[in-house]
């Protein structure tokens, strides 16, 4: 186990309850505003001392109050982004970054510096102070902080909320390699469906200062009763791997045998990828789809039929590339005479999966 | 040049000297004084921020006689020092030391303001970037009570020009050695006519530290220019 | 009726005494301002409304009388002083001060306590002192000067400079210090504390005042701190 | 015109030199980080004196730096929510939120405040300082702040990232209504297409300081060539009235003669609405769909079909309903024959169009 | 209440009623300078700045003289606010008044440094918000810079406390009319056998200070009771 928390604190809006393990990877917090998100972050962080707290990171104890542990922020090695940037206002913007660095006596490595800072595209920013940035800049700086000081784990308190899509997809795949490459776990908070699904190995769903729910991704976003932010976040989660680039700008790939055709990953053929599948975005059919500018079309099973509250239903499709969820209407669910057992189609578009549901694999993700 | 004597120009040179002196020494524990007064809490905090206002709620003669009990040769503190060579009696250094003490009430509040001032949010971040307690202080506190301790220095600089009550009560007034500005301008007005003596002593006081005051705010603009919050 | 009396602080103890009993034999009500004689007196040029100055220095009454601030015929040489050399070690010999006395080596190297040598009174009649004697020069390097007299004081009881030149009604009840000459009289200027009424201020009650310092109670008074007190007994 | 802005202004960074017109209803800045969207909120809000400016609100000249005309911030009455919350630090939540009141000497209104604590949620947070809050409470508070000053013009940076789906999508309804009701103009920063489809009636698209593209919300969205914070952004808008509310928690509408069914919206029969439909949303069928489990289908024309760069291509569908935009792959348009004057429907799931896809109409939507 | 003599008592009241109009009547104009010299960018920002820190720099019998020739009867204001019935020379106001003059840098200061503490991106906020300028001053900027004042107050009231040299060069030292506490204390120290009364008053002084300097922590504590920035 990577990380293990488990801490109690008594807010004034809020009393914290919570416990959870992160294993090796991702760990997302997921949950609505003031559900205590970055209060548990920054228990991790040693910058809020919880009324009782057990915190073990990759088998050192960072904090246990019942023995009167509780390893100082700065020997902790833990990088963190926070969500109000806390740039330096003194120091220029290569001065924040390599703050990290300098600080703990280490060198900076240059193509470790130009790579973070081509890939959050702030270099016309350097000779900058914060004061001089927009929101995003200071956000992308701030992640550059961290990152650069090479920590043994990072905390991300909604590291990409200021972004545009456009610059997230380009921050994302880094996020990824940082998590793959050098293996540095990450506890991730969030609101945005997809960048969880895309990064976390693990999520764990936060409400009202306790943990709702917490476990592998796909167990966790594709479990239908559980929509804390909105009933967008239920997904599945398919790993397959890539057969081909063609010439049209798709990728070929394969998950169980099935061909999936996804506008052009970046990953070469032989990787294996993790990608996410909106239940909003499956549409069931019963025979083959024929005539239809969708591109995947997924033969199974109907699984399971959870009928919610509102109008919707999930169905979960089992199909050779695994568990499909489909957020369908009752009406269609009826109209359909969908039940388990029943042989279908999910049908997706190409084009759905976006840039940012497309993600590299990082270790097994057990479903549920 | 030729419209202040010798003497003067001596006086003129201790009066920088002392001052200069007593601002530097006592930067140190005045940011240190400021941050315990700041950030600590603790039993004696009320004893320690009172016994450090205390030169300014005495006359300045009493804390003359106080400093001349402590740290003169025959006093507790002064036959201590001087068993390891320090002696402030009847010595410039003593003037200084008087200057620094009248002054330092002004510079530790001028730190301690600017120290309350400092969002604790970015300290904190610079201890998850790796800063120690000490690192911590020196890369994101300091730089940010610059203007807070430019302030505070600026202040000890122009009391310590202008002290003179507990100075001369303390190390007296040798010229040379002690005579600072204050003091000679003190004597010429304790005598009638001596006015425009007095005069020419005040200007020179004046100009140095008007350029005093002008490096001051030069330097703060400098470190302040910051555009703006993070 | 109301005296405001400006008057040189080191009169303190006796003129406090003298106003106590002036008051309660009078009903008038004397009330004395203590301060430097330099202060008091350019309070004076300024517009003051004090109706007596006691000076411990002759030179400053001197100018109030050329600017025409004083009451014509009413200033008196009131007190006069006596100089010592005072030691602070309780064994300290008696000190011959006769011409050419050797100050400079009974220093020792240590420090001479004096008032400013050029504008305090103490000071001013201590170096006319040391020149009379004609050994200024040779003591002058080692003379610390106070802003007053006091303070020259307190270096020698401190035992900070093992000599010091102060007044002898300073010495009077400073156990810490002892007297181990004092300077004659010839050596220096004449040690007066002038007194006079200020110019439109005349009035009977600052005329008994002034009178009244003269008298057997203030004398007795005066005596008691160590003044002299001038004019016929 | 409610709101003209011409400005010039050179930043370190960043030469600005924008100009627009913004009618009644929400106009949205729309672009990516850095692009200058604070930048000309700022300069509309007073707080930026740009080099050259001529800005016009209802007719009232704000700035005119020719004729040495410059409204300071508070005679223009006009609302901001920063996109850093500002709020004052030394006031609680309650006195945070009637400042623009208490300052400006009018009485609170008790009704008003109520309904916006409570669509805003914080309603246990009035006596918190704002150090004590969350960071999507801290937002949610700086929204309200801004509204209850009653202001003739709201101004909105980003005000919505800080936030989950489910706040957002209670606070989107709140300020459509303010929109409509009070009738008070905004300009909104966004990068969130689906936040700009639903609010804007004018979107202007910033790049690099320039005004790359102005015009009715539909026509901007709609432009394929257009993607300046990514694809995902491309989508039409169609308006449809409300005919009935179902059962089984759907809603049916009427758009220009064609039945949608949506997920229960809160409108009463009768009341027009503004539906987004992404053009990723949306898949075509040569043919009448069959066994499928979308409800919605459009009987159309392909009107039209644009190439990327990418995989992708966009295929307009004039259907009664209206123009709708469907993103395709390359390979389906050649496997499909699309081409224009072709037949074809355009498949839309109902749980597709998400709560914030759905607004209440502002005035007439022209379409390109 | 017996170990000190009416006299005295009249001294301590009357030390307090100087330092406590002293501090008040200097607030207004201490804030109004502060926020010039912080905040206003003209030609003559430097001489302000000196003028205010001249105080410091000279001796404090050359204030107190300056004060004489000016504000006395006879001085160009002195002679004028007269006139208008204010006068004071050797007057407790004309004390106020030296006191007030000679905290006045350090006021200044300590205020100056809170004012530029301040984000103005939260006075911008209350602008939009529909605040004029004084408005956003009084709401925002005062509120914030709150324990800069409280320092700055606490700082010239222990200063006019304690202010002798000033004070008895300008008013002399009048008993129950302008005789403070460093005047009494100075005078007890010029004659033999004062040092006991003049410490009985020293101690009566410190208790004074101490008391000011622990309500102000209170206050300022109180104030800043924030709990972080937004
Ligand atoms: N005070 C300043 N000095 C110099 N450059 C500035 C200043 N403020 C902004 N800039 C630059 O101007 C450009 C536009 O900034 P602005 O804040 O308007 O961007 P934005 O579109 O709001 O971006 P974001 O979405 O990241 O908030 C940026 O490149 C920024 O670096
Ligand atoms: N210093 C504090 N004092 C009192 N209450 C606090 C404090 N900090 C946070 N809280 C409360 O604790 C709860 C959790 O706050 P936290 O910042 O952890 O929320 P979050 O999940 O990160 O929310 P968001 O998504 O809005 O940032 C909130 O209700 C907040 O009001
Ligand atoms: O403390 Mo003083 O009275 O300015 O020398
Ligand atoms: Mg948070
Ligand atoms: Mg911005």
């Amino acid at each position: 186990m990577t990380l293990s928390v488990a801490l109690h604190h008594a807010l004034p809006g809020l009393t914290l309850d919570v416990a959870f393990d992160a294993p090796a990877g991702v760990t997302s917090l997921f949950g609505r505003s003031g559900a205590g998100k970055t209060s548990v972050v920054n228990a991790v962080a040693g910058l809020l001392r919880p009324d009782r707290a057990r915190i073990v990171l990759e088998g050192e104890v960072l904090a246990d109050t019942g023995r009167g542990i509780w390893l100082p922020a700065h020997k902790r090695r833990i990088g963190y982004v926070f969500q109000e940037g806390r740039l330096f206002p003194h120091l220029d913007v290569r001065r924040n970054l390599v703050y990290g660095l300098r600080v703990t006596g280490r060198a900076v490595d240059d193509k470790a510096f130009a790579r973070v800072v081509e890939m959050l595209g702030i270099g016309a920013l350097l000779a900058r102070r914060p004061g001089a940035l927009s929101g995003g800049e200071k956000q992308r700086v701030a992640i550059g902080r961290a990152l650069l000081a090479a920590p043994r784990m990072l905390l991300l308190d909604e590291p990409l909320a200021a972004l545009d899509e456009g610059r997230k997809a380009e921050i994302l795949p880094y996020l990824e390699r940082i998590r793959d490459e050098a293996g540095v776990p990450m506890l991730h908070v969030s609101h945005a469906a997809a960048e969880v699904a895309r990064l976390a190995t693990t999520v764990v769903v936060l409400e009202a200062g306790r943990v709702l729910r917490a476990g592998p991704t796909a167990a966790v976003l594709s479990d239908p009763a559980l929509t804390p932010t909105g009933p967008r976040a239920v997904g599945a989660l398919l790993i397959a791997r890539v057969v081909a680039h063609h010439d049209d700008g798709l990728s070929e790939l394969d998950a169980g045998g099935v061909r999936l055709f996804l506008p052009r990953v970046a990953s070469a053929p032989g990787a294996e990828l993790r990608v996410r599948i909106a239940a909003h975005d499956v549409i069931l059919s019963l025979g083959p789809p024929e005539g239809l500018s969708a591109l995947n079309s997924l033969p199974g099973t109907v699984a399971e039929i959870h009928i919610g509250d509102g109008p919707g239903a999930i169905v979960a499709v089992e199909t050779a590339a695994g568990r499909v969820l489909s957020r369908v209407t009752r009406r269609s669910v009826a109209r359909l005479g969908l039940a388990p057992g029943i042989a279908c189609h999910a049908i997706l578009k190409t084009v759905s999966i976006a840039a940012e549901d497309v993600g590299v694999q990082a270790g097994p993700v057990r479903a549920g | 040049m030729g419209w202040l004597g010798p003497e003067e120009w001596q006086a003129v040179a201790l009066s920088l000297r002392v001052a200069l002196t007593a601002t530097i020494f006592s930067l140190p524990p005045g940011i240190l004084v400021a941050l315990v007064l700041a950030r600590g809490r603790f039993p004696g905090h009320a004893l320690l921020n009172g016994l450090v206002h205390l030169p300014l709620i005495l006359p300045p003669v009493v804390t003359g006689y106080l400093l001349l009990l402590t740290f003169g040769t025959k006093g507790p503190l002064g036959s201590l020092l001087a068993e390891i060579g320090i002696v402030f009696a009847f010595r410039w250094t003593g003037a200084a030391l008087a200057a620094a003490i009248m002054a330092f009430p002004l510079m530790v509040r001028a730190i301690r303001l600017s120290i309350e001032a400092v969002d604790p949010k970015l300290e904190e971040a610079a201890a998850t970037l790796g800063a120690s307690r000490i690192r911590v202080f020196v890369t994101v506190t300091l730089p940010l009570i610059l203007p807070g301790v430019i302030a505070g220095a600026v202040l000890a600089f122009a009391k310590a020009m202008g002290e003179f009550g507990a100075t001369i009560t303390f190390v007296s007034n040798i010229p040379g050695q002690t005579q600072t500005l204050p003091s000679a301008i003190y004597a010429f007005l304790q005598v009638p006519g001596g006015e425009s003596a007095a005069l020419r002593l005040v200007a020179v006081s004046i100009a140095i530290a008007m350029l005093a005051l002008i490096a001051s705010e030069w330097f703060a603009r400098r470190a302040g220019r910051r555009g703006g919050g993070a | 009726d109301d005296v405001l009396v400006f008057a040189a602080a080191s009169l303190k103890n006796a003129i406090e005494e003298i106003v106590g009993t002036f008051n309660g034999e009078t009903g008038h009500n004397v009330t004395v301002s203590l301060a430097g004689s330099s202060a008091l007196a350019r309070q004076i040029q300024s517009g003051a409304p004090a109706d007596l100055f006691i000076s411990a220095n002759v030179g400053w009454m001197d100018t109030l009388e050329e600017d025409g601030l004083i009451a014509p015929g009413t200033r008196a040489d009131l007190l006069a002083n006596a100089l010592v050399l005072i030691a602070a070690d309780p064994q300290a010999e008696p000190v011959e001060l006769s011409p050419g006395v050797d100050l400079a080596g009974l220093l020792g190297g240590g420090h001479l306590a004096m008032a400013l040598v050029d504008a305090v009174p103490a000071g001013i009649y201590g170096k006319a002192a040391l020149e009379g004697l004609g050994i200024w020069q040779a003591v002058a390097p080692q003379v610390a000067q106070s802003d007053n007299v006091r303070a020259a004081l307190a270096l020698v009881a401190t035992g900070e400079a093992p000599y010091g030149i102060v007044y002898a009604t300073d010495a009077v009840a400073e156990p810490g210090v002892q007297v181990v000459g004092t300077f004659p009289a010839d050596s220096h200027p004449p040690i007066i504390y002038p007194a006079a009424i200020l110019a439109g201020h005349e009035g009977a009650a600052a005329e008994a005042f002034l009178a009244y310092l003269s008298g057997a109670t203030a004398r007795a008074s005066f005596e008691a701190q160590g003044f002299v007190v001038l004019g016929e007994e």
